[in-house]
């Protein structure tokens, strides 16, 4: 991380900040989604921009996820370099259609011919007492369709940079950002910078278990790490950043290295990421695997509303120890 | 274990056998007992006892008890994430309301579905649906369903104005035009979509939308609670005797905010606007200033009904706080039937 | 290589500096391209030398022709499964169109689209599409877009009788009125959806349902080319000008099946039903008739273009079957730009 | 499989007959799709049905995904058995807010109370040269959600037995049937049977190597198998029938016997219904595998409309016997 600037500010103001940048840079980005304008959404995330950028290129949509997703698909063919912004991942339901048979497809049906650079942002993560369609993880599917990019920041700083990269990429990119972590705070350079897809951040080294967290999920790991330190064992933790692309190398590098692996995500259990990523790493690192890749998810339920339950469901730092502590005492 | 009114049912204008002096006060009740236990929610939220938010439906409560006065206790609404009114209005007990929306085990739905997915089976509320326009199919299905299973009852879906961006409604009037399906669209229009006013979502003429699919459509007062009930009463009428589908516009407001946690409103609203609304087209002083000017009870009538449901909700809300909440097992149950 | 009239934008009515003779002659041959375009399609599937299946428009060339002949060729349209010929009409070649269709490398779109996907960035298409409704976006938002790099382009959107089921289709008339967006919404009524008569999938009335969004719109007879140029002319003229979107409603005919393999179609249409719009309502005979009839030519001028057009398809057919399939390395290609 | 009759019919027979007896045996089932009634869709797989059951139970609908299959989960919920029929599985995207916002979510979300006893009947499949968006197999996306049964048939007797299960489950199934099967043909007994979900199949006993295939790719494991029988490897070939619920179980005890395993499904390659049983095999049979568990799925391309290059996009015999003679030369 180039250390430019000390500058400690929150997840929110990094994605604040690319989009702002990205607009003053490029007159053909513009954001379109719900309450995206005044509001600035209902996570507070945009605001200020429509003040700097009119309601011109800050466009307050109806409730018509499925229009304004081909509305975006449509501009980027043309010329332009929308962000789509989907205001709860959940709804990216009602947009299937656009991104994955259209937005995704295009080029390729084309020849090679048409482009649709855009970007839809949207988000993950359970936790906010919002009940079972407000606190999916559903970044599985995107990641499963060609043609698609699947981008997943897990610290201000990434925030900024994948964002950049991901509006300057002229293939569509699906960003989830996870709702609890807009209020997060760290060292993003005023700097103009981005980060390049595919390249999984090693945010500490260590000899004995590789952790491979996402997104939030990438706080857990680390606060296994450091629980774990206490109980004498080394972890590495491994943010893979972007999912589509992913970076293999990276990740069976560690695993070669520490021959124990755990990888966790907040989708759900069964079917996700996790299976893709547990799967590269249980192939490529077949000779050195000390112990099976082991996979957490959020639980195979709907999210349910109640605390006492919803706690339950999602991955924490003492399930990754538990877990950590089994393997490393296996073999 | 409810405290849920067993009789609701006598009391709905569709098979009324009481005086209109006690439909009334079943009317006003039924209306205050939406405002108290909505302001109690918001109370709860505030004293950070209630866990997430919620969507308060003070303001609007002639639409939802003027609209479920006129069904049979067997008969469908769906609902929305502003739903507690649509769900009380229907029959719900307030005790296992506050239950639920406490996430507590002894709620509607043992504390799993929340605010935005109040289900009450047994008052034929299908849910509330934290998608918007979520509901419009379910609704329209369980037209469907009472179609082809030969039974007279009706459907209403409840939805904001917000849900006419959403292509769904569309796609289920055609067929519910097309299959003459005994449901009815009711469009509660508070003027806004989250923080955004209906006009710069909304082009074009609400109503007509309906009638392009050759759906009879009305627009009404909704602050009227009489007239929601006869209008609803007619559509009701039409549905159950076989000539199809409807849409009820209602012209409502919320007063508070989007939800509980949108206290700062001056950059999408006025105080002015709201304070119009709340003065001059207030639901429960519409229709308390039409009983008492028409000579149908007196201040202290009224006065007795406000007590009454003051101690309901207060020993609702006391149920939900004592209420044990779900044991972790409870977590993996119900994913599967 | 294409053999694409290079000058195809002059002869377009919207900047006609050409005889109205040299324009009548150039709208039958557009007219009569896809007829015979569309009978080498199905002439190539019946003697199984092209891959999977297409949807022919024969029939319906009048509205794809008299819509495209009041575009400039920077103007775009999106296009559907039934899109020869939509493409044709907007300006492609009938060499690259075959190719493509066979799956070969010359193909617009190097063999990958196929006869559902065909594009032409070129002459401004956007795209056929194999998901009913999936265009009525990317339409909506190549309108947005010109509009945001204030050009003065404009956007059509052709799409079917069938296509008014999907709810995209509401979601973006509304947002293309909110924004006084230059989309014109092309609906081909040709009375079939599938297998299903339109008046069994579509309840009330077509244009009412854009007039309800506060689209202008407007129903023609779609099988009178000189009809529905003179009425997209104005329609165009509306959007270019800043006026706002509107909807076209075109009663058409397709003569064939829904696809080149549904041959026995009495189960959903009736033999005198498709003779009636053969003999009465061909488009071809309508304008030729009309031609003729008004002394602007003769049969031997028509004849002169009919032959021209054998032989530029003929053409089109062999170089197309003696073009390369794609190389296996292509397979990968394209997936990300 | 039952002896109870010796009776060859077509896939498509088979689905047809499944229909034909729960909608007789039960008033409550009925059918509701595009082109479903007198069309007896574009397949031809329902053609007879509207003529016996009329059209208040074989509903032809508008164009219209989204919407009827909300109108089935809602007279699901109140009393009927609906099958929703999706006429492509590409266009399950277009419904995926009802069936996993909604269907998949209400028992859990009412507290167990009302429940959605709905099929969705729909396809994958590539090869037919039906271009990028008629061609996918997406059934991955519903495995992954909780509340959602999801069932591949790859047989005729399968596909009646399967289906007969899917009608009579109170929750909601998704049944994906491969376009290329619907005239395979095989024994299928007049007998009203039902065939368990949950419990895999296995099409072949073998010892070298395990070849896991589902839906249409059963057929192609079952022809690699007979290709490396003339190379002198046995190969035991699965088919888990439904992937929610998978049969672990079985899929494990047979790696533990042979060691190697192969998982072919006709889903991208990434981030697949392979990647989950790959990932469940190589933790569950850890310690006794000899080589890596590999997958094939169809290529991570959007799929192509030219025969030369879509045939490269598809899991053939050939693949997986390289795949399987490289694995049982490897250790
Ligand atoms: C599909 C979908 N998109 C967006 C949202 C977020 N959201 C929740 S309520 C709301 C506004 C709804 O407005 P309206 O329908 O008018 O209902 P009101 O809140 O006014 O009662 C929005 C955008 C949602 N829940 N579902
Ligand atoms: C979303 C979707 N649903 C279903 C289909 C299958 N399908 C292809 S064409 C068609 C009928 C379209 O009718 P219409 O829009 O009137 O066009 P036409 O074929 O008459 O030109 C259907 C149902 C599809 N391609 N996409
Ligand atoms: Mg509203
Ligand atoms: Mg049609």
């Amino acid at each position: 991380m180039p250390e430019s600037s000390e500058r400690i500010i929150t997840f929110s103001q990094a994605v604040n900040e690319a989009l702002a940048e990205e607009m003053r840079r490029e007159k053909t980005v513009f954001i379109i989604g719900e309450d995206v304008a005044e509001a600035g959404t209902p996570f507070k995330v945009l605001s200020g921009l429509v003040e700097e950028f009119g309601t011109e290129r800050v466009l307050d949509s109806p409730i018509s996820e499925s229009g304004f997703t081909g509305i975006g698909v449509g501009a980027a063919m043309t010329g332009m370099r929308p962000v789509v912004d989907i205001m709860f991942g959940d709804f990216m339901t009602i947009t299937m259609d656009q991104i994955v048979n259209q937005a995704a497809k295009i080029h390729y049906m084309s020849g090679g011919k048409l482009k649709v650079p855009m970007v839809v942002r949207t988000n993950l993560g359970a936790s906010r007492r919002s009940g079972a369609q407000h606190s999916q993880s559903l970044h599985v599917w995107l990641s499963h369709i060609p043609g698609l990019k699947v981008v997943l920041p897990s610290t201000p700083y990434d925030a900024k940079g994948l964002l950049k990269t991901a509006i300057r990429d002229d293939n569509p990119v699906v960003i989830f950002e996870d709702k609890m972590m807009f209020q997060d705070k760290g060292n993003v350079p005023e700097d103009d910078y981005a980060i390049p897809f595919g390249v999984a951040d090693i945010k500490k080294e260590g000899t004995d278990i590789t952790l491979i967290g996402t997104s939030s999920m990438v706080q857990i790991a680390l606060e296994a790490a450091d629980l774990l330190a206490e109980k004498d064992i080394s972890a590495e933790v491994i943010d893979p950043r972007t999912v589509m692309p992913l970076d293999k190398k990276t990740l069976i590098e560690s695993a070669i290295k520490t021959s124990r692996v755990i990888v966790i995500d907040e989708g759900y259990d069964s079917y996700g990421v996790t299976a893709e990523i547990a799967s590269v790493i249980a192939e490529g690192a077949f000779y050195h695997l000390e112990a099976p890749v082991k996979r957490i998810g959020a639980m195979d339920v709907p999210i349910p509303f109640s605390p006492v339950l919803e706690d339950l469901t999602v991955p924490n730092a003492g399930m990754v120890v538990e877990m950590a502590k089994t393997l490393c005492a296996a073999a | 274990m409810a405290n849920k009114d067993e009789n609701n049912s006598q009391f709905n204008s569709a098979e009324k056998d009481i005086t209109e002096k006690e439909h009334s006060i079943h009317m006003f009740r039924q209306m205050l007992k939406i405002r108290k236990f909505e302001e109690n929610v918001n109370q709860l939220y505030t004293s950070a006892k209630m866990p997430g938010l919620s969507h308060l439906s003070i303001g609007q409560e002639a639409v939802a008890v003027g609209v479920c006065e006129a069904l049979r206790n067997d008969d469908y609404i769906t609902s929305t994430h502003r739903g507690h009114g649509h769900c009380l209005a229907k029959g719900a007990a307030t005790n296992l309301m506050f239950a639920e929306l406490l996430g507590k085990a002894s709620g509607y739905c043992r504390g799993k579905g929340g605010s935005m997915h109040i289900a009450d089976q047994d008052s034929g509320n299908l849910g509330a649906n934290a998608i918007v326009g979520g509901s419009a199919g379910i609704a329209t299905g369980a037209a469907l369903s009472a179609k082809m299973r030969g039974t007279d009852q009706v459907s209403v879906c409840f939805f904001g104005d917000g849900a006419l961006g959403q292509g769904i409604i569309y796609e289920v009037m055609n067929m519910a035009s097309l299959w003459s399906l005994p449901v009815i669209y009711v469009c509660e229009n508070n003027l806004y979509t989250e923080y955004t006013h209906y006009t710069e979502t909304t082009a074009g003429d609400i109503t007509a939308r309906a009638k392009a699919f050759h759906i009879h459509a009305e627009e009404i007062e909704g602050q009227d609670v009489r007239q929601v009930l006869s209008t609803s009463g007619k559509l009701v009428q039409r549905a159950r005797s076989g000539q199809g589908p409807s849409f009820l516009l209602c012209n409502t407001y919320r007063y508070f905010g989007h939800h509980v946690g949108d206290i700062n409103r001056a950059y999408y609203r006025t105080k002015d606007e709201e304070n119009d609304w709340k003065t001059n087209r207030d639901p429960l002083i519409i229709f308390s200033n039409w009983m008492t000017s028409s000579g149908l009870l007196n201040d202290s009538d009224l006065d007795q009904v406000e007590s009454e449901v003051q101690t309901e909700i207060e020993d609702a809300v006391q149920f939900a706080l004592d209420a044990p909440y779900p044991k972790p097992e409870e977590v993996k149950k119900h994913v599967y039937a």
